[in-house]
């Protein structure tokens, strides 16, 4: 058997994230084993608790590693993937992480990949849009004050920088809040011609509605978190106008990954988010890509991801054409979506950078 | 100006929220001396079992709610004093608050293992009307959400305070063992207690919902903000809770704009600490009365 | 032997519209033990919490061995050699009863660090061992006190004062619910402190024929105030005190 | 101590000793935070056990003693002189957050060290400058001593293992010196004891002090463990899992933490079989052991042991008849 | 009315009464006196259902009450006065009042009783509206003794009513509960305060270790010189 380790927060604040996570890995892998496993050998898929805690995340990935898998999968949040990464890299065992924070991937670890953009590689493409086809010029923020959002904050500030948008209002916000009746008010408040918002998905269901309520009247402008199926489940017709980026998605019109989305549901009973989607998407990178290689050796594994360009036509469970780049940072095509009538809309699609 | 309306209706709003949470709190003091710790997992709860009621049985609202009524009743209000209150109430404080500290992680876990662990949305009361107070704006929700928050805190003082069962409760509360020498059935008044608790804790989770949306993880921010309304209101007066509740509900909202964002959260727990130095009763509070 | 060691001045203390204790003057001399009797509720209580800082007065102040207790700690006061029980039932209920009377004793002796590096007992348990035994507590001696009977946490209360050797104890209703045997016993303790120590005592207590049999001194207090002073044969007879409290 | 009691301990330590060898990396990672929480335990064993202070910061604190030592370490400075700055700082802080304890007792105390516990994690979180905020510090040293590394987990347990031996030292020797009585009567009852010269106010303080100062030594250790330190990591939620070991184990017994914090870390180990269930099993655990056994895993020991004990005692005093 | 027949009983482990036998008639006062730790107050715990009884039995008026709850020997009339302080804290003097009838079909009587009670204890009356906790330790008390009489109970136990009261208060207590015996109610007390106690009483109980050492009329109890060796010294054993 080839052993799999899946290190994800099943518990504490992160498990709505780490569940999706954990369920898309299992999905893949189920289809992996169903489709021959990797090399022949069936996968077996040992599964772990961080319990949001990076301590403890840390040391679910040394445990794993003990008990001899060849990949790890997770964690998602980045606190704990920048611990633990340290642990999988010391014993040279390849890693895919769900996390997006811009500095997993630069610090010249080289067992650590993405399944994801990180947020470094999503913000110029937002800002990009912003800039030109929307010429913003005066944005307020809203963002998540966890590691979570912090990455993403500091990564759009560094685009509004080189965009030279104005920051006419900062407001970080807390983790899990409900109330966001001063948010909105001081976005509203603020003379600026757009709001970008970086919060988690309910928190910006939760934003959505207040905007609505007291009519802020600009467009809102964020990341899958703003803008996926999820946020648009729980905002109901307040999610209507909300736009912007996002990467691997649910609803970008690809046959592929409405499929994968339909299989999921039919199996979990529930709608899977972009977490889903990259844990389904790394199983099935590991699968082709061990192939590839033909044994599953792990340096030669981690040599290979480097610079690898995987088609969905050479691997289809990828959904799209990804590329990593030689920090396991990867990146391909995002789209730039706008809800209408609780659908999103792709209004143009962002090739790679 | 309008600013400031704004967020002192949006603060009053919030607040009503906190309060009907924050009664729980009081009223398992007064008539049980009992801290629950799992109080904040006793209003994200029912909400579930509406959604069971709905997606799973397939029946309409109102039914739901009432289905959630009985099973909040059944399972917050008998079970949890029957096996967990009861055994432990000679046992001193301590051990049961523990307990409620396990019992908390065990509801809000059950319900990521069994529904799920994200959000969900959760149909409002209400109607979603929103009306224009010299610019700024409440909605019905709002509106309705004050007004049962009110309407269960006044009757319950009266409930506690005018009544002989109501006696009982804090008879039973405050000296369970003379109680029971004068024939009170202490059992049963336990038993009261943790049923209006049920209830309360029903319509709290159904009237929050909407706005919260229902999450496994809502009781613990939720928690504690009731909490803080609590104490500061006065942990012996139910209507504690109420002043409690509206007053962070605004100052929340208040230093949000006008202090600092990254720090709301600390103004309430600064707050909290001064009310307890000052004046540990709470605003409404009373003292406690001679100790030597 | 006339040394004044506790001096009350026109002590006052008020709840809310009730006046507990209202402009009660005294002293004490050494070596005298003073009874205070008075109705329920006339205030005999209040004025000791007052006197011993456990509650402050609305008014008047308090000088012992003269120093004004003004503020003083009641840790403080049994440093200076106050003792004191309570009316109520006050032991260290989930501590043995060794444990309880060591206690009473070892914050009398050494310093803080010296209690934390040098642990020598400095003849505490020895000495709660006899006061153990005085009281008849022996077979009790490794149980928590809270499983005692009435009386005999009240022994247990009446040991602790007597453990750290006070100049000055202020006894609040110590006979309750004592068997009369261990009374005598308890009458026979306090007078040979006073005379072999001269302790002085000060004793509130409606057992009569405790409190004639063995005071110099009674003071009688109704609803706050000082209604009557003198020896016991004096009070016995007096009109006033038979009225308001001794009763037909 | 009785002869039996000091083999047993004899026994104990050196089944400590043995314990990791031989094991995986895991294992003796989880061995070695399993002693850190031994020590933060008993400084809270103190507090809540002991004293009968209830604090729910003792998370709190040993985030103020893994900051230290992370920041000092990170800085050059050597771990030993750190782990001194740590428990200092935890030890003077918990002395003012004894401040409030003066003045109220119970559950309101328990709000006022919770909502100490929650700025504090504000504080960590938006004072970027000097704590990374939300990213936390990474990367912190172990600790060399006279050229014996710690870098290796077998090592650095070892290293745990004596400060863990040491603080236990030390907290045995505080309850069995005359301040562990006056710790106990002021968890008891207060006014009395203030009538007997024990000054409470002090006392108090000293309670939350030395607490605070064993997580401050705990926190010392664990920065250097993980090697990462964020504000998360001592939240209110960890707070609670440190009452509940104290609680589990058994307060105010002198081996209750230890056995507390190994049942709190290592069950959802043993129950990992059940996957996703294990808290809701744990939670149930935990309900249970409340329900029959106030006085934790310890006390439930005491009761087995006197279930198995058959018949009834005589009163204490029928030896000695009535002496009247 | 009531008889103890053979009880043993005791807290956890440890057996406290040893086979204590007694009967007592009624409408009569009967006291119990003894040294502290005799294990008086526990005799009460066992008749009031608060003891674990090993065995023995306990009748009431003939019927086997033998390790009943507390809710049934009130419902049977039986009302109990524990030793120390017993009053819910924060309620009124009144609502203290009150729940001492809470078990009453007749709630009217109950508030009728209330305002006689507080007639003849006319401090009670002054403090209505007072928290209880806020009285003094002998104030208390008075409310204890009043709120056991509002009921018309069958046997009353009560438990060293004197601790704290004043001298007066203390007879006119006595004095209530001989009319109350006149009235046909079965009386058993615990006294410290033996002489007026034994003088108001019909019969006395001297109880030692857990057990029955003497009963007898009150009036001869108080002459027999062995009581009264009892009182100053020395064993009954050594008396007799
Ligand atoms: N809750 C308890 N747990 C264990 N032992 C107890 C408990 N209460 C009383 N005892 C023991 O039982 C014995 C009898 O106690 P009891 O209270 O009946 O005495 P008593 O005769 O009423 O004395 P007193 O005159 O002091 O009130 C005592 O030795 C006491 O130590
Ligand atoms: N905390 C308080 N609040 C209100 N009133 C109080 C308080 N403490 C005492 N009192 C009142 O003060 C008066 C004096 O009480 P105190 O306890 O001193 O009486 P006492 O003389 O000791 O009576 P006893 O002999 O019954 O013990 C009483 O009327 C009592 O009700
Ligand atoms: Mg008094
Ligand atoms: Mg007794």
């Amino acid at each position: 058997d080839v052993k799999i380790g899946s290190i994800v927060e099943l518990s504490g604040p992160g498990a709505a994230a780490g569940t999706n996570f954990r369920d898309g890995v299992k999905l893949g892998f189920e289809e992996v084993n169903a489709a021959g496993g990797i090399l022949g050998e069936k996968v077996q898929l040992l599964e772990y608790d961080s319990q949001t805690d990076p301590q403890v995340s840390r040391a679910m990935v040394q445990k794993a590693i003990d008990e001899g898998v060849y990949v790890i999968t997770g964690t998602v949040y980045s606190s704990s993937t920048v611990v633990n990464m340290l642990v999988a890299q010391q014993a040279g065992i390849p890693q895919f992480t769900g996390s997006e924070a811009p500095s997993i991937t630069q610090k010249g670890n080289p067992y650590i990949f993405r399944t994801a953009f990180g947020s470094q590689k999503g913000m110029p493409k937002v800002a990009k849009y912003m800039a030109e086809e929307m010429g913003i010029k005066k944005v307020a923020i809203v963002w998540a004050n966890t590691e979570f959002g912090k990455g993403g904050y500091g990564a759009f500030m560094e685009q509004a920088k080189i965009y030279g948008f104005e920051i006419v209002a900062d407001v970080p916000t807390e983790q899990a809040q409900t109330d966001f009746s001063a948010d909105v008010l001081k976005a509203k408040n603020s003379g600026a011609d757009a709001v970008f918002v970086y919060l988690t998905e309910e928190e910006s269901a939760r934003f959505l509605r207040e905007a609505q309520k007291q009519s802020i009247g600009l467009p809102m402008i964020g990341e899958t978190t703003l803008i996926g199926a999820k946020v648009i489940e729980l905002a109901g017709d307040a999610a209507n106008g909300a736009m912007g980026h996002v990467g691997l998605t649910a609803d970008a019109g690809i046959p592929a990954v409405s499929e994968m989305v339909a299989r999921f549901k039919a199996k979990y009973n529930y709608t899977p988010d972009h977490n889903a989607i990259k844990g389904y998407t790394s199983a099935w990178t590991i699968k082709c890509v061990t192939e590839m290689i033909g044994s599953t050796d792990r340096q030669a594994f981690a040599d290979k991801m480097h610079g690898l360009t995987l088609t969905a036509a050479e691997c289809p469970g990828v959904l799209m054409d990804t590329s990593w780049d030689d920090t396991g940072e990867m990146s391909r095509e995002s789209f730039f979506v706008v809800v209408e009538g609780g659908k999103q809309t792709v209004k143009a699609v962002l090739p790679p950078n | 100006m309008v600013e400031f309306l704004q967020l002192i209706l949006s603060g009053l709003a919030a607040g009503s929220i906190y309060a009907l949470a924050a009664v729980g709190f009081t009223l398992l003091w007064q008539a049980s001396q009992t801290i629950n710790f799992a109080q904040g997992e006793f209003v994200m709860l029912p909400a579930f079992f509406v959604l069971v009621g709905m997606t799973v049985l397939g029946m309409p609202m109102w039914p739901s709610v009432l289905f959630a009524l009985v099973l909040s009743l059944l399972i917050l209000g008998v079970m949890f004093k029957k096996l967990i209150v009861e055994p432990m109430l000679p046992h001193g404080t301590l051990p049961l608050v523990i307990a409620t500290i396990a019992l908390g992680l065990l509801m809000k876990e059950s319900v990521k293992e069994f529904y799920g662990a994200t959000a969900q949305p959760f149909p409002p009361v209400f109607p979603q009307t929103v009306y224009n107070i010299a610019g700024a704006s409440i909605s019905v929700q709002d509106l309705g959400n004050l007004a049962v928050s009110m309407l269960a805190i006044a009757g319950l003082q009266l409930f506690l305070n005018r009544t002989r069962t109501g006696r009982c409760m804090q008879a039973t509360a405050q000296n369970p063992a003379v109680a029971e020498i004068l024939g009170v059935n202490v059992k049963r008044m336990v038993m009261y207690t943790f049923l209006v608790n049920a209830a309360l804790a029903t319509v709290a989770s159904v009237l929050i919902s909407p706005i919260y949306l229902a999450k496994f993880s809502n009781g613990e921010t939720l928690g504690l903000v009731a909490f803080i309304a609590a104490i500061v209101g006065g942990f012996n007066q139910i209507r504690g809770a109420l002043a409690g509740g509206l007053l962070i509900g605004v100052i929340d909202n208040l230093s949000a704009v006008y202090i600092s964002a990254a720090y709301r959260n600390a103004v309430p727990l600064i707050l909290l600490i001064v009310i307890i130095l000052v004046r540990p009763q709470g605003l409404l509070g009373t003292s406690e009365g001679r100790t030597v | 032997m006339t040394e004044t060691v506790l001096s009350v001045r026109n002590m006052s203390k008020q709840f809310g519209g009730i006046r507990a204790v209202n402009n009660v003057s005294f002293d004490v001399k050494r070596g005298e033990i003073l009874g205070l009797i008075g109705p329920n509720g006339s205030g005999k209580s209040t004025l000791f919490n007052c006197i011993l800082g456990q509650l402050r007065p609305s008014s008047g102040h308090c000088e012992i061995k003269g120093r004004s207790t003004d503020g003083v700690r009641p840790a403080d006061l049994s440093l200076m050699g106050v003792g004191r029980t309570f009316q109520q039932l006050s032991v260290f209920p989930k501590m043995t009863v060794l444990d309880n009377v060591i206690l009473a004793g070892q914050e009398h002796e050494g310093t803080m660090l010296s209690r934390l590096f040098g642990p020598s007992d400095a003849g505490l348990t020895k000495k709660a061992e006899q006061l153990i035994e005085f009281f008849r507590l022996t077979p009790y001696r490794d149980t928590e006190a809270g499983s005692l009977s009435y009386g005999q946490q009240k022994l247990v209360d009446a040991a602790m004062a007597f453990m750290a050797g006070p100049d000055i104890v202020l006894l609040d209703e110590p006979a309750g619910g004592v068997n009369l045997t261990m009374l005598a016993h308890l009458k026979e303790r306090l007078m040979t402190y006073n005379c072999e120590h001269g302790t002085t005592f000060v004793v509130i207590e409606h057992n009569m024929e405790f409190v004639m049999s063995m005071c110099t001194r009674i003071i009688v207090l109704a609803q706050g105030e000082v209604i009557a002073e003198g020896r016991p044969e004096e009070i016995r007879t007096n009109q006033t005190v038979i009225d308001a409290y001794l009763g037909g | 101590m009785i002869p039996l009691r000091r083999l047993l301990v004899g026994i104990g330590v050196a089944a400590l000793i043995v314990a990791p060898i031989g094991q995986g990396n895991y294992i003796i990672y989880t061995l070695s935070s399993w002693l850190l929480f031994s020590i933060a335990a008993m400084g809270l064993n103190l507090t809540l056990g002991y004293a009968g202070q209830v604090s729910l910061a003792q998370a709190g604190f040993m985030g103020i003693g893994a900051y230290v030592t992370a920041l000092m370490t990170l800085a050059g400075i050597h771990w030993l002189f750190a782990a001194v700055a740590s428990i200092s700082a935890c030890f003077l802080i918990g002395l003012m957050l004894g401040y409030p304890a003066l003045r109220v007792q119970h559950h309101f105390l328990a709000f006022v060290t919770l909502a100490f516990n929650t700025l504090l994690f504000l504080v960590l979180r938006n004072e970027e400058e000097i704590t990374g905020g939300s990213f936390g510090l990474v990367g912190m040293p172990r600790p060399d001593f006279f050229g014996f590394s710690t870098m290796k987990n077998l090592q650095f347990y070892y290293f745990t293992l004596v400060c863990f031996l040491l603080a236990a030292g030390v907290m045995w020797w505080i309850l069995r010196s005359p301040w562990g009585r006056a710790f106990k009567a002021l968890r008891e009852n207060p006014i009395r004891a203030e009538s007997l010269g024990l000054k409470i106010r002090r006392q108090t303080l000293l309670a939350f002090a030395f607490g605070s100062a064993f997580a401050g030594l705990a926190g010392a250790l664990q920065s250097p463990l993980v090697q990462f330190i964020e504000p998360s990591s001592f939240g209110l939620i960890h707070s609670l899992k440190l009452l509940l070991m104290v609680v589990v184990g058994g307060a105010g017994y002198f081996f209750g933490p230890m056995l507390g914090a190994a049942v709190v870390i290592l069950l959802p180990e043993v129950l990992r079989f059940t996957e996703g269930y294990y808290l809701i099993i744990y939670a149930v655990l935990v309900i249970v052991l409340m329900v029959y056994s106030p006085g934790g895993l310890i006390g439930l020991g005491r009761k087995l042991y006197d279930w198995m004990k058959p018949g009834q005692e005589a009163r204490r005093d029928i030896e000695q008849g009535v002496q009247l | 009315m009531l008889e103890l027949k053979n009880v043993t009983g005791g807290y956890g482990r440890i057996t406290i009464l040893n086979g204590t036998s007694f009967e007592i008639p009624r409408a009569s006062i009967t006291t119990i006196i003894g040294p502290n730790g005799a294990g008086k107050s526990t005799v009460f715990k066992a008749i009031f259902g608060l003891l674990t009884i090993h065995s023995g039995q306990i009748l009431l008026e003939g019927e086997d009450v033998t390790r009943r709850k507390p809710a049934e020997m009130i419902a049977r009339g039986v009302t109990y006065v524990p030793q120390g302080r017993n009053v819910v804290p924060q309620l009124s003097v009144f609502h203290n009042l009150e729940l001492g009838g809470i078990t009453s079909k007749d709630q009217a009587k109950v508030r009728r009783r209330i305002e006689e009670v507080m007639d003849q204890f006319p401090m009670l009356r002054e403090r209505r509206d007072q928290k209880a906790i806020e009285l003094s330790g002998g104030q208390q008390k008075q409310l204890e003794v009043a709120r056991a009489l509002l009921l018309d109970p069958k046997l009353l136990l009560i438990d060293e009513p004197s601790i704290g009261l004043s001298p007066n208060l203390v007879q006119e207590v006595f004095q209530t509960l001989i009319r109350l015996r006149d009235q046909g109610v079965t009386i058993l007390m615990v006294e410290q305060n033996a002489k007026a106690a034994l003088a108001v009483s019909d019969y006395g109980l001297v109880l030692e270790l857990g057990q029955t050492r003497m009963h007898d009329r009150a009036d001869k109890l108080l002459a027999d010189p062995r009581v009264g060796q009892l009182f100053l010294g020395g064993h009954i054993e050594d008396a007799a």
